[in-house]
């Protein structure tokens, strides 16, 4: 661990380390997150792609960076009652309440399903108490091919606290060097934009042994259906996300870049490949597509050719020049 | 296998106020049946998610599929300006779709509620097209008012049996006023409509003790089972979700009345 | 004061107090707001409108219900170099930086422009020290044609910190309770949106004694051009509003209903009739459209009849039978 | 007055690469002036604020005006899908225009870099309207290359002398060094065009001791001066905001190059 957090400290230098092999002309698109070193930097939000078997049908997995799976805790969780989701303007809300299977089913199931593809896996952990999410994470242990943990302390659609994880910096701090202590792998804390200063919690994680951090998670919102005088979720509020708050996301993005030295995977209404190109530019060394993945199930692929495409245009010969290079 | 795609629009009419009959040219059509539906999208960028529609038919040849849909928003909206030759992205075929071949040889209810008839259009053919002498179809909608759309099509498949909320066609009331009045009988139900009457049509079914299968809604994003907001609560664990949920868009929408709790 | 203060306090009775006078079958759009009754909820947000002589030749500024100002501080302010506006993803950023001519030009040339109309004038007052803030709202007291002033501590755009009073709890309550010992007309604090829990500021803002409360203030945003790889504003980051931003303003303004008694005046990208009904029912006694003048210049007006034909339609007879009645 | 309002497309063609040529409808023209700009309005949802568009020519009746713009984002983009027939929301006529006045009885020099060149149609042929034998019109325009959209048109008001960057047409170089190469001279300059071709311009009319005045450019919002976004920084407090600030939207887009600091 100690030699990956090294690598992961600098967003500059890993993807450089190992970019000399690759072949002129062709750019290089490989990143690198907390020493895991991805061949690209596209990737899934977790809970808009499940553990990748539905947009199997559309994408070719294979062509990934990295899958982030559906949050995952150590018991089955029913989620929230229905309606769950709601369209906004340029975008949606979902309260979906991190409905999952289970850790068991989960490792039975849903590993070996990614492990036949050639992509990295990043698990996303989630969890009521800092037991429940130390019972995750020590079962994901035992799983090699799990390449880096993503932590949920910001899912806003969940009454138990786990968002109060991701609103305290404290107890950001606490969780974070908790896990710390039962991780093999490196963990990825998710941040919660729903806070004053998103940079005083990227460097409570930070100082608490973070690997790495993404952000941003969903941004709370409320819709009214005005002729029924009802709220349209029955969760009333519900995670925002979506190319409308695109714009918030970069800014953060950038806040902590500029505030913490800890790789970030960008994320947050990217829609096209110019979003994802934003994202890297404010700092991020990877990024995921989310809910654009509903409105366009091949998204995912045609940010990572549209990336390939800037570079190639650009003759930016590594992803790696393009990490945080906005002035 | 499930793909988004353009298809081209053949002809578009509004067949009831704010009801409308959109024709696609569309390849997905080969692999549609009964009960299952398309995802359509808006092309302004404003609204993003696809609007699930039920698909009300298939032509013959597999190149061109019908829905019939209501204005309920801006996205049905924006389809409503759709015509002949414009281009429009679609999604699918999505969901399960209607076990046809659970009516063959029986006596069948189709039972339909406003906007949730058109698919029982596409189902009355399947059943039809496969049917022997035993098959007997019994269409009953029900309708808020004269606006009977395509119950004069669904004549063709069986004798068809209307009630309107205002009592202005066939029986005052809803489709279960209308079996009672009517003194009608089935082995299979297999209905799609608003909530209330699809509890009404569960239990009537459990009280006779025959199935029926219905097609649920619920607001969807992805409609291809990956984010777990279109569910609903299910008697048994659900196989795939390992809780009591199971995903209507994927899983469903039609289910067998006595596994889901509505 | 006290006696607007009492009014002020229910969202629901002042409006009933004086509905009783309006004839049969004309729906009653009167709202009250610290005890100052408005003809109308429709109103403009501060620094989309100027003082209404731009948009005077597009609409009939009798019509509206108040226009409120854009900030004026103590002296001329210069403002944020350009470029200070891009367009973002169904709204836009701004980083105006409150430009403005000061409080002596306004006197003499804004309020007397204003005074010709039948509309209530809400003066939107900022400033980079209390004292700033102190000053305006002084000399406004000279000026009874003045209905309400509207305290800007959430301007992201401003360095000196004037944002600081609208993100820090105490630092609100200390600059409410200082304002209300000069203010003559009732104090409307503004809230800002970057905080992790807008109860707490509204809280504060109660408790130090401000009249009525208005919110949202601008998201923090921030585009970068990824062809030049330079930020679109020269500030870095902007304010965004627009429809974008809708969902997460009515959650808050609904929040804030739940939280606190203060009126609420609400906006945050409303566009159209529809969306102002949305905010009312979440908890406003009185709506902004801010943005959305710059892409229909006749919003208010038309948000306006939009909300009166939703009310003759739904037989609503008061305006005060839709504040805050969501379930 | 200002107004938004709802305009018809007569006709629409690609002049250049990416560069188009649209005419359109309104009754705006009637008061529309050259140097004067329109707000156009997207239809897609997501793409909300007007475009400035200079005018470039206004048809004698007054009843049509014609722009010629760039495809420069989503917005012109949409723009350029627009078909004879189609409607489009537009708003103006926006900011103060060109005192062609001040070009009666003198050498003029018409300066124009890109797509600063459409609104000097306008001017061009507002100036000859009113011109005496010793109005001498000279249009100095820069292009990238021997794409020289609207020169033949300029030609019809006097004489076009042609800068290309690379040297395809006319002089290798950018206006100035055209003048400067061709031994040109005037009285009075108007300019429209990017911004180091306006500053060469102010510095060359400052040693000349000749008015210029020059349109500007900025990020726009409401286009109608009440947002404060798009301004300019002045030689003088200006009278409207009280800071060294113009409105280049409303107090501009065209000053005398002195009263600005650009």
């Amino acid at each position: 661990m100690a030699e990956e957090r090294k690598l992961g400290i600098s967003r500059e230098n890993h993807t450089k380390s190992s970019s000399g092999e690759q072949k002129k002309g062709v750019p290089d698109l490989r990143t690198t997150i907390a020493g895991v070193e991805f061949k690209n930097p596209v990737m899934t939000a977790s809970g808009t792609f499940g553990s990748g078997m539905e947009y199997g049908e559309f994408v070719d997995l294979n062509r990934l960076g990295a899958v982030v799976t559906k949050g995952v805790a150590n018991v089955p969780w029913p989620g929230n009652p229905t309606p769950r989701v709601a369209e906004v303007y340029g975008g949606m809300l979902n309260a979906i309440g991190l409905q999952n299977p289970g850790i068991d089913v989960f490792m039975e199931r849903d590993i070996p399903f990614l492990k036949q593809y050639d992509t990295k896996i990043i698990v996303n952990v989630c969890g009521k108490s800092v037991q429940d999410y130390i019972d995750v994470v020590e079962r994901l242990s035992e799983e090699p091919a799990v390449a880096l943990l993503e932590i949920n302390v910001s899912c806003p659609n969940v009454k138990e606290g786990a968002i109060a994880f991701g609103q305290k910096a404290e107890a950001l701090y606490n969780i974070t060097s908790e896990l710390k202590k039962h991780a093999k792998q490196p963990i990825m804390m998710k941040l919660s934009p729903n806070v004053t200063d998103i940079t005083e919690m990227a460097r409570a994680a930070e100082a608490a042994g973070a690997d790495a951090l993404s952000l941003i998670n969903t941004i709370t919102g409320m819709k009214i259906d005005i002729y029924k005088r009802k709220f349209v979720l029955a969760n009333k509020t519900g995670g925002m996300s979506g190319p409308a708050i695109k714009p918030i996301a970069v800014r953060m993005v950038y806040q902590v870049a500029q505030a913490v030295k800890l790789p970030i995977l960008g994320m947050g209404g990217i829609a096209t490949a110019e979003d994802a190109i934003e994202f890297l530019m404010a700092g991020a060394s990877a990024v995921s597509v989310g809910a654009m993945n509903f409105v366009n199930p091949y998204a995912t692929v045609e940010v990572l050719e549209g990336i390939e495409a800037y570079m190639k245009k650009y003759q930016v010969e590594k992803l790696s020049d393009l990490i945080g290079v906005v002035e | 296998m499930k793909r988004k795609v353009t298809s081209k629009v053949i002809s578009q009419k509004e067949i009831s106020p704010a009801i409308f009959d959109l024709w696609l040219e569309t390849d997905l059509a080969a692999e549609a049946r009964a009960g299952q539906f398309i995802g359509v999208f808006p092309k302004d960028k404003s609204t993003l998610l696809p609007r699930p529609i039920s698909i009300c038919k298939v032509r013959e040849d597999g190149k061109a599929l019908r829905i019939v849909y209501r204005i309920a928003g801006q996205g049905t909206r924006e389809f409503s300006g759709l015509r002949e030759g414009d281009e429009v992205q679609i999604m699918g075929p999505l969901g399960n779709g209607f076990p046809a071949e659970a009516g063959l040889g029986k006596k069948v209810f189709l039972m339909g509620g406003g906007i949730g008839i058109p698919p029982m259009v596409e189902l009355a053919k399947e059943i039809k097209k496969q049917s022997d002498d035993n098959t007997v179809i019994q269409s009953i909608m029900g309708y808020r008012d004269a606006d009977t759309f395509l119950s004069e099509e669904l004549g063709k498949y069986g004798e068809v049996f209307i009630a309107t909320e205002d009592g202005s066609v066939g029986t005052k009331g809803n489709v279960m006023t209308a079996i009672r009045e009517k003194g009608l009988e089935a082995e299979v139900i297999f209905a799609c409509g608003p909530m209330p009457m699809l509890r009404a049509i569960k239990s009537y079914a459990q009280e006779k003790g025959i199935p029926a299968y219905i097609s649920l809604e619920e607001h969807m994003a992805c409609g291809v089972g990956a984010c777990l907001g279109c569910v609903v609560k299910t008697r048994e664990v659900d196989h795939h979700s390992h809780v009591n949920n199971a995903r209507i868009c994927t899983d469903g929408p039609v289910f067998e009345a006595g596994d889901v709790e509505i």
